[in-house]
Order: structure tokens, then sequence, then C-alpha cells
């Protein structure tokens, strides 16, 4: 996808947007556009009409003392645009996209949870991050919001002794019966909960609530200095983790404008195609786990524990690297290791022959996954999903190649993408994606600079703001940071890639059958400690 | 027959994992134990799916506001002879998120806690380190004294 | 439909392995092999500290206290707390805080987790 | 007034040797057979603590289970919650009695002419039970276990009858014992009818709810199953049930197609030898599944259910039919 220089993109932003909002080029990626909070949804229709790939990455909203900024961050053609309006405090209130772009139903959502706007038109504003039992005026993210007497009160719902599962008649039709896949299930590995109507066999409506794993991260961002940011927001995900230290890293060193030597870059590449291969060979495996083939999961997990030593052997932990810091890497590339993960590479890419062969000839496993949850290709650009998931429906994103970030500007690889978009689609993207990041490793380590590997970074970071995005395993992983010349950050914000990817989940399961839930649900490869930070 | 059932309980500990509130971190470890790597079905643990079933309770996370109460019931749902393991910093006293305002702190907060586990994540085998040491700790001590674990 | 008939590989791989030795590391029998930078519980040497309290201001989850200590202000390590990012090592003057690759640290009771400053003199030595 | 002398060898017979003694020590001992395969299938080491090799782990889990506190839930059926288990478990043990053992069966003098379809019926009965247990928990993941077992089970038990009676024509008598005999003398039925041997494995994979069909245990759709409200010594009996019905579903297919306990007697007397083949072959079988099931993921419910209708019901028909044509017109020419 050719990457348009940045005048023709703003020259077009020029003539349609001119009159309306002053635009900023260079800001806040591409360009931004300030404008005036009645005319949010005219501007993003004609960034639709000027490209029909356009999707919202993300929505910030920050606390600017009487007003309330709010940022639809869309991506055009690969590249960043943000949309500025601002909302007065007393009745924060604003027309929804939602109908423009479906994809933001659950941004919006957030935004009224967390900072208290309204969205008017929005279907169902509803909890959506915070736990039922909050206050209902205190909205967290506002910066006079008194946090300290409620963290202490331990909600006391009923308590019945059934395990979590409630089947009843649903209110609206008798034959339609509710099952509620509770927190607590063994298959999936964390709690988030989704309410089933089931028509006999068919799935008719899926309701999810998350915010099970919410901590409250990008709140105490807020609180700590840059330095202990980074080791709190690496904590967010322990599956991708480097990508989140490195997008937290990335957005305050283009705040900084620092020049990261060679070296850091083309490491920083290593330890994240490293966390790439072991998050997709755990999907994999999961993925067996789910649809009830025990010895892929086991075969699978058991040829991933090398790659597991090697970013030990790397950054000294196995899952949680903490290798990434502002201006560079913490530890240097030994010359002695290079040899042990040349061999380790080698072993695993033989083993993928085998995983590759089993993938497309399993009968038992193609029966359960072919034709499951198809997602069609402008269903998945409406929905503005990321990474794998839209891979597999025939969108060509990927941010490694859209918008080049550590060394990957300079390495050589292709794009992995399907068109049937059902679960097989996104197991194959994953499995063909391994092969791609061990070739990525290897020309890395071929040709890694000499030099140093870290630069001194002062510890009050000037006043400015920055957004970065980063490809993590599951998709697009993208971070506003605003500083205000303190050793504080201003504002955090993190969207990951499977909160865009859950209303693929909702969309696909409707209509679909009870039994094929778990094979769909896995194959989107969610992580519920992303999506609820 | 009191030594019979004692070697029983070492021998099977059945294992349920519950995820109040982590990174997933040490919960990919903890599943990384059923694998051929390290294989903990060795020492008769395996991973049960109702809390009825279940001996040992493997907490992970910091545990939110939300989980709470969910762990508080399966914790009431589990048979008589019954342990808490709380794995990773986030269970043993919050980690990195305490003082947010979501989050409870430690898992002791909730439900009694016998074996501590630190480490963000603890290595696999450190959590059959945790698991040795619980069982070795309800051999030494009395079969009465063990449930009523220090709060 | 006249589909080939594709032989699952799995046929042939899972009765070899009935033959093949399993991947097991038989791990409380024998000593796990670790690398040598692995981040485990870190070891203080009071002899080097100067009590700058840089170690507590810089660490993530707040588990480094400074305590008195006969007349000055050491680190305690609440290892309950601690995540284990050596950012205090890194962000000490004095390397007084080393890297050790002791990581079987389960206890039953929490107290043990508190490691104080003028004990961690002893378990420098006890620390393997 | 009928003077009966209490017949002690019968006692012992019954009780002990090839009776309940010997089926639960054997039950447990094919269950860690089965434990150590799958885990040296996935390429892992299986249970090794306890005892030597981890042999005596069933024995461990069993105790433990009945050493733990009972818990009935407030609105479960009592009664049926409570006995289910234990009815389940000993109405597979009576049903493994009628099997030829050591040379005859447990109960000396009980093979009469129907007996197969006898133990057809008792197993029949005992899933039954197993399905009453889980709608008795009342708690909605055991009522769709339950559910899931019925239509499974009920699913898969016609063909199996429609295969088990290729032995009993080919024997010319439903006698378990005669077939046995039948094929000591002449061949194992195996060789005759290989396809049918083929569809009744595939058949058994169903009945035991073993991968490919193992709805009733999908951990990913149905929490526990029908055992998810089951705690301490009650799930214990399920556990056995479950285990039974494997060591049953073995004997089956050794009786029917291996030639049953029967094999070359080298010295001694002969009882010991035929309880030493019936014992080998059984593993054999118990083998076979095991490695059948490391093989597949699990099939959905409904292409369960179509590949039992439309493919396996139609498939142990033409099997039968084959086997009439054969042995009214080919083997005798042949042999």
């Amino acid at each position: 996808m050719p990457v348009p220089d940045q005048d023709s993109l703003v020259s077009v932003l020029q003539h349609k947007i001119g009159t309306v909002g002053n635009i900023l080029p260079g800001q806040l990626g591409k360009a931004t556009i300030q404008i005036e909070s009645a005319l949010n949804r005219k501007v993003i229709q004609i960034l639709l009409e000027n490209d029909d790939g356009a999707c919202i990455i993300a929505l910030t909203g920050l606390d600017l003392g009487e007003k309330i900024g709010l940022m639809y961050h869309i991506r055009t053609k690969g590249l960043v645009v943000t949309v500025k309006t601002e909302v007065s405090k007393e009745d924060p209130k604003i027309a929804t996209i939602t109908d423009i772009i479906p994809g933001a139903n659950f941004h919006e959502r957030e935004a009224a949870d967390l900072l208290g706007v309204v969205f008017e038109g929005h279907p169902n504003l509803s909890r959506l991050v915070l736990p039922e039992d909050w206050p209902k005026d205190l909205y967290p993210l506002r910066k006079d919001a008194k946090l300290e007497g409620v963290s202490s009160k331990l909600a006391d719902s009923q308590c019945n002794t059934q395990p979590e599962v409630k089947m009843q008649q649903s209110q609206t039709d008798s034959r339609l019966v509710n099952i509620i896949v509770g927190p607590q299930h063994p298959a999936l590995l964390e709690p988030e909960k989704f309410s089933l109507k089931v028509d006999g066999e068919t799935v008719m409506d899926v309701e999810p609530r998350i915010g099970y794993v919410h901590r409250g991260v990008e709140k105490a961002a807020e609180q700590r200095t840059y330095l202990q940011d980074v080791y709190l927001i690496e904590r967010i995900c322990g599956i991708c983790n480097s990508c989140h230290a490195l997008t937290f890293v990335g957005a305050v060193e283009k705040i900084l404008k620092t020049e990261v030597p060679d070296r850091a870059r083309y490491i920083r590449t290593i330890i994240l195609e490293l966390n790439r291969l072991h998050s997709h060979l755990l999907v994999l495996g999961h993925a067996g786990l789910e649809i009830g083939y025990e010895t892929l999961f086991q075969y699978m997990w058991r040829d991933r524990e090398p790659i597991m030593d090697l970013t030990e052997l790397l950054t000294g932990n196995r899952v949680i690297s903490s290798s990434m810091t502002i201006g560079g890497v913490r530890r240097d590339l030994k010359e002695e290791d290079v040899p042990k993960i040349k061999t380790q590479l080698a072993i695993l890419r033989k083993k993928m022959d085998f995983y590759q062969n089993l993938y497309r000839n399993e009968r038992s496993l193609k029966m359960r996954t072919q034709n499951v949850g198809i997602l069609s290709k402008d269903d998945a650009i409406k929905l503005c999903v990321v990474g794998p998931v839209a891979r597999a429906s025939g969108v060509l994103t990927d941010v490694r190649k859209d918008e080049p970030y550590a060394a990957y500007g300079e390495i050589p690889f292709k794009i992995i993408t399907r068109t049937e978009g059902d679960t097989f689609a996104r197991l194959i993207v994953r499995l063909d994606e391994i092969d791609e990041s061990i070739n990525i490793i290897e020309y890395t380590l071929d040709n890694m600079p000499s030099g140093p590997y870290r630069v001194r970074v002062p510890r009050i970071v000037v006043a400015g703001e920055a957004v970065n995005r980063v490809e993590a395993p599951r998709g697009e992983l993208f971070h506003y940071v605003k500083s205000n010349g303190t050793a504080y950050p201003e504002r955090v914000k993190v969207r990951t890639p499977t909160f865009a990817n859950i209303p693929a989940f909702l969309k696909t399961a409707i209509g679909g059958s009870i039994a094929d839930v778990p094979a769909n649900f896995v194959s989107l490869d969610p992580c519920f400690s992303c999506t609820d930070r | 027959m009191k030594s019979l059932t004692m070697w029983a309980r070492l021998k099977s500990p059945w294992v349920l994992h519950f995820n109040s509130g982590a990174c997933n971190g040490c919960d990919i470890e903890v599943v990384a134990l059923l694998t051929p790597r390290y294989d903990v079905e060795r020492f008769g643990i395996k991973l049960e799916p109702s809390p009825r079933h279940a001996d040992v309770l493997l907490t992970t996370g910091v545990v939110t506001r939300q989980c709470a109460e969910r762990l508080k019931r399966i914790y009431d749902q589990m048979p008589e002879p019954k342990f808490v393991v709380a794995i990773g910093a986030c269970a043993c006293s919050g980690g990195v998120f305490k003082g947010n305002y979501t989050v409870l702190g430690g898992v002791d907060k909730v439900v009694p806690v016998n074996a501590y586990i630190p480490g963000c994540p603890p290595k696999p085998e450190a959590i059959i380190d945790g698991v040795v040491k619980l069982l070795s700790s309800l051999e030494s001590s009395k079969p009465e004294a063990k449930t009523s674990a220090s709060a | 439909m006249a589909r080939k008939l594709t032989v699952s590989p799995m046929i042939k791989r899972v009765f070899s392995h009935l033959f093949t030795k399993p991947a097991t590391c038989k791990y409380p029998f024998v000593k796990a092999e670790v690398p040598d930078d692995f981040r485990g519980k870190q070891v203080f040497d009071i002899s080097l500290c100067v009590s700058c309290g840089l170690c507590s201001r810089d660490c993530p989850a707040k588990a480094i206290e400074m305590v008195e200590v006969d007349g000055k202000r050491r680190p305690l390590f609440h290892l309950d707390l601690c995540v284990f990012c050596y950012q205090c090592a890194e962000s000490c003057p004095r390397n007084a805080i080393k890297s050790s690759v002791f990581f079987e640290l389960a206890v039953i009771d929490k107290s043990t987790l508190v490691i104080k400053p003028e004990s961690s003199l002893q378990n420098v030595s006890g620390a393997q | 007034m009928i003077k009966r002398v209490i017949d002690f060898w019968l006692f012992f017979r019954v009780l002990v040797f090839p009776g309940f003694t010997f089926i639960l020590f054997f039950t447990l001992f094919c269950d860690w057979v089965e434990r150590k395969i799958e885990a040296r299938m996935q390429n892992r080491v299986g249970p090794a603590v306890a005892g030597p090799a981890g042999i005596l782990q069933p024995l461990a889990d069993l105790i433990k289970l009945l050493s733990k506190e009972e818990i009935v839930p407030t609105n479960a059926k009592k009664r049926f919650f409570r006995i289910t288990p234990v009815l389940a478990f000993s109405i597979m043990v009576f049903a493994i009695c009628f099997l030829p053992i050591d040379g005859s069966s447990a109960i000396s003098s009980s093979g009469f002419a129907g007996d197969l379809i006898f133990v057809m019926a008792l197993v029949t009965i005992a899933n039954f039970l197993l399905f009453v247990s889980g709608w008795a928990s009342s708690n909605p993941y055991g009522a769709i276990g339950a559910s899931r077992v019925l239509t499974q089970f009920l699913g898969y038990d016609i063909p199996l009858f429609l295969l088990a009676l290729t032995p009993a024509f080919l024997a010319g008598n439903l006698a378990l014992s005669v077939i046995a005999l039948s094929q000591y003398k002449f061949i194992p039925f195996i060789i005759l009818t290989p396809w049918a041997f083929v569809l009744f494995i595939i058949t058994l994979q169903a009945e035991l709810e073993k991968d490919p069909f193992d709805i009733p245990h999908a951990e990913s759709e149905v929490v526990g199953g029908l055992e998810t409200e089951y705690g301490g010594g009650r799930l214990a009996f399920l556990h056995l049930t479950r285990d039974v019905q494997i060591v049953l579903g073995a004997a089956l297919v050794v009786t029917f197609f291996l030639g049953g306990p029967y094999g070359p007697v080298f010295f001694g007397f002969p009882e010991f030898w035929y309880s030493l083949w019936f014992v080998l072959k059984v593993l054999g079988v118990v083998v076979l599944t095991e490695y059948i099931t490391c093989l597949f993921a699990r099939l959905r419910i409904d292409q369960v259910l179509t590949a039992n209708w439309r493919i396996l019901l139609p498939l142990s028909i033409v099997s039968l039919a084959l086997t009439i044509a054969m042995v009214t017109w080919v083997y005798p020419l042949v042999i």
C-alpha cells in the first residue's frame, strides 16, 4: 500500500475541511483537525468519503480543567489523523458516530464510563469497564474525582451457592434461553462474562460484560513518574508486554524527540518478534484446548518453551521482559547468545512444517474451524478490527508496514492475508506469521549494528503530546501520551487490539450455533487484561 | 487410617485456577505447568473444571472489586479440606497495581491464603516449589490445624 | 465430493511419541538450570549503601521502604510487593543491590517475605 | 425349606477373584494405564509420585475423594442426588460379572442364552442413571451435560446392538460364553469380520465419550458436565462408573472379536492363563481406544449426531448384511 506523502492527504483535508476547522499538519500523527463539537459527525463523514477504508483507532478523552477534550483518532490509508473537539464539563453532550462507524460503539461507552461524556443517540450507554456497584456520578479519569474512600467498600451482592451460571427464561421471548458463560470458566484463562440468548442451538444475541480485570491503569499512570510508568504499562498484559512498553516508550521519545541508537532499535525488533512467536504459539495451542484437541495443545506449548527460554536468556524473565526503557534497551545483546538463538529458531522452523501439514490435513480440526464465525471484508472495515482477525478477512493493515517503527523499515518481510475470514483463516494467518517472524529475527541478527544501546534521558519530560502505534501479536496497539513539563504524565490513553476485536466476535457469534462459540471465541485471541486495562 | 487419607490427600491435590484480575502473565505460567516440560500430573495434580472437585485454589492477579465477590463464592463452594495458593506479586499483595481505585489488594483480603509465591510472574518451577512446600507443610502440621490458616 | 484423502500427520507422530523420551524436566528432584543473568531475588550489600533512598524512590511497586537501622536509613525489601524488575539495582549509584538467580521464594507465612537490611547481610551468604 | 449350603466357592468367585475386588483393582489399573499412555503420547510423564511409577495414583484419587466433605446443594433432588452414582457403579460392575473372565463368568452358573442382550441392557440402564444424576444436581451445566449424555448414548446404542449381533450370528448363539468358546475352537471373529470390529471400535469410542465424540465432558462448553455439582465420595463413584464402563467396553470387544479369555495354555491349571489372556487383551483394546482419543479434535454436537444417524447406522446395517452374506455363501466354500 503506497504511503501517500504528507502533502496529498493534508491538501485533501485542507480543501475539504479547510473552512470548518483549522488543520495542523504533522501533529498527533499525520494531521490534527480542531473543530467545534457539533461538527464531529460531518468531519468524520468527509474522512470516510475520502477513504472508505477509514476506521476509528481510539477515542481519547481528557480533563482540561473546565472543559473535557475529545480526540477521535482515525486511520486513513494507514496513517493517523486526529479530530480534536472540546465539550463543556457541566453538560458534556456530543453526537454519537456509531451509525457512521459501528466500530466506535465500545470507544464511546468507555469514554462515557470513565469521563462522563454523554453520546446522544448511542444504542446502549451502559457500564462497560467499571464495576456495577460503582457510584453513579463518580468519573475516575477526571482530575477532581475523589477516589480514596471508594476502593475499600467490598460490594456484597447476592451470594448463592450455585456455580456462576443462571439459566433462566429471558423476559422478552419465552423460547429464548439465557445462558451465561460466567466469569469463572475452566476454558477461559481470564474472567469475563458473556450472556448468550439461545433459541434451541442458534445464538440470537450476545451481551458481553467485561471489566472484571479493570485495574485502572490509565489513572495509575498519572500518579507515577515516566520511569515507573514503563513498568506499570508493561504489566497491562502479560503476553504482549514488550509491545505495551515499546508503544509507551516510543510516544515519550516522540515528545522528547530523542534519537534512539540503531543497535537499540534492532534489539527491540528481536524482542518484539520473540514476543509475537510465543504469543502466536500460545493461541494456536489454546485453540486446540478449546476445540478439545488436547494433543495439539500439549505439542504446541512444548515447542513454545524454547522461545520462552530465549526471552529469558535475553531479558532475564520468561514472560515480562522489562527490557524497554526511554532512550533504548536496558540490556545489550551478548555475542555468545546469537548462535543459541539461531539454533533454537532453526529447530522451531523445522517443527512448523509439521503444524502447517497438520492444520491443513487434519479432518476433525478442519470440521471444527472451517466456515465458523465468518467475518466479511467490509464488516471487518466497518467494525474497525485489527491484526490477524482483519488480515484473515482480506483487510491489508499492518503497522509494521504502514508506519514502520523500531527497525521494521529496513527489514524485508511480507504481510500475510487470507480472504475466507473464518476461524480456520485466522489460525492459518497466525501460523504463517510465525514463519515470517523467524525470518525477521534471523535477518535482524545477521545485520545487527554495533554501537551504544541506550541514551541518557532527562527525568522531567518537556510539555507536549504524541501518539504511537505498534503491531502487537493481536493487532494494532495505540498509545496517546500527554506531558505537562513535570516528571508525571498528564494523560496516558491505551487502546489495545482486543478492545477493537470484540465487536467482531459479537457480530460473527450471532446466528451461529452455540457449539461454535468456543472455536470462534478463541480464534479472536482475546486478551481481557488488555481490554479492561 | 488417618495416615492413609493424609497420604491420599498429599498424592492427589486437584487444582482449580481462578484469575481475579491478573495481567495473565501468571495464568500462562500456571497453564504451562500442564504442558510436557513441567507436567505437574507427575504429582497427581489435575486442573479441575468445577470448584466442587478441587482441593487447592490457585489464585492469580490482584483482587478487583468485581472479582472479590466471585472469589469469595468460589472459595465457599469448595469442599472442606481446601487450601489457597496466591501466585505472583499481584496475588500476594497487589504488586504494581496496589492503590488503584478498583483494586482491593492481595488475595488474603478476601480468602485465607495458605502459601504465597512471589515473582512477576514466578517461574513454573517456582510454582511447583510453592505447591510442594504447601503439601509438605500439611504433612508436618496436624491435619485439623491446616485449614485455620493465617487470614 | 471427491476430496483427496489427506492423512493427518498426527497418526504417525502420536504413535512415535510412545517410544520417544518424554520432554519433562524432573524439576524438584533435578535442579533447574537458569541463565546467569536471570532476575531472581536481589541481594543487598549494606557496606556499599550510602542510604541515598534513590532505590525506594524509583521502585515502580513501592516495595522498598527506608527504615532506621543503627542510626542510618537503609532499604527494607517487601518481596511480596516486589516485581523483580531490578530498577533499584540500576538506579543505585553505588551498585549496593546485586542480582541473584535464586527464584524459589515460595513461603507459607507472609512475614518472612519482608527482608530487613541488617538481616540482609547474613542472607547474602545464605541466599542460594 | 430350601436347604442350601453356603457355597464359599461362589462367595470367593463373586466377591474376590473374577468378581468385585478383581474388577475394582483392574479398573484402577486400567485407569492408570490410560493416564500413562495418554501422557506418553503427549510427550509427558504422567502420574509418577504415588507408588512405583505412579501406579497407585487412581487409588490415591479414590481415597482422597472418599475422605472429602460431602456437599448436597440446597435445591438438588436429595434422594436421587445421593444414590444414583453408587447405583450406576454397581449396575456396571454387575454387568461385567457376566463376561467370561477366567474361562467361566464371575457368577459361575450365570451364562444363559440371552445374556448378551441382558448385558447391553444393563449398560443402558447405568448410562440412564448417569443422566438422572446429572438432572438431580439441578445445576444448569449438570442439566446440559446430562441431556448430552442421553442424546449421544441413545444415538449410539442402536449401531452398537446391530454390531454386537455380528459375532452372535457367527457363533449362532446369544450367550456370551458360547460366543467366546466358539471363537476359541474356530478362529477369532476379527479375522472373519474385520469391518464389524472397526465399526464396533468407533461406536465404542462414542459410547465411552472419548474424543472425537467427547461432548458430555467438553470443558469449554459444559464446565463439568453432569459432574459439576458432585464432590467427594459421589464424584469418586461417577469417575469409577466411567472407568468401569471403559473396562466393560474393552471386555465386550475382547469377548466378541478377540476370542474372549481363551488363549494357548502352557502349564498349570488353565484358569490362571485364561485370566492372564483376558487382562492382556483388555489392556490392548484400552490402549487402542486411548490412541484414537489422542488423534482427533472434539466434534460439534450436530456433527456427532449426523455422523451417527447418517453414517454409522447405515454402515452397521450394511456390515450385518455383509456378514450374513459372507457366512451363508462364501465361508462354507473357503473353510
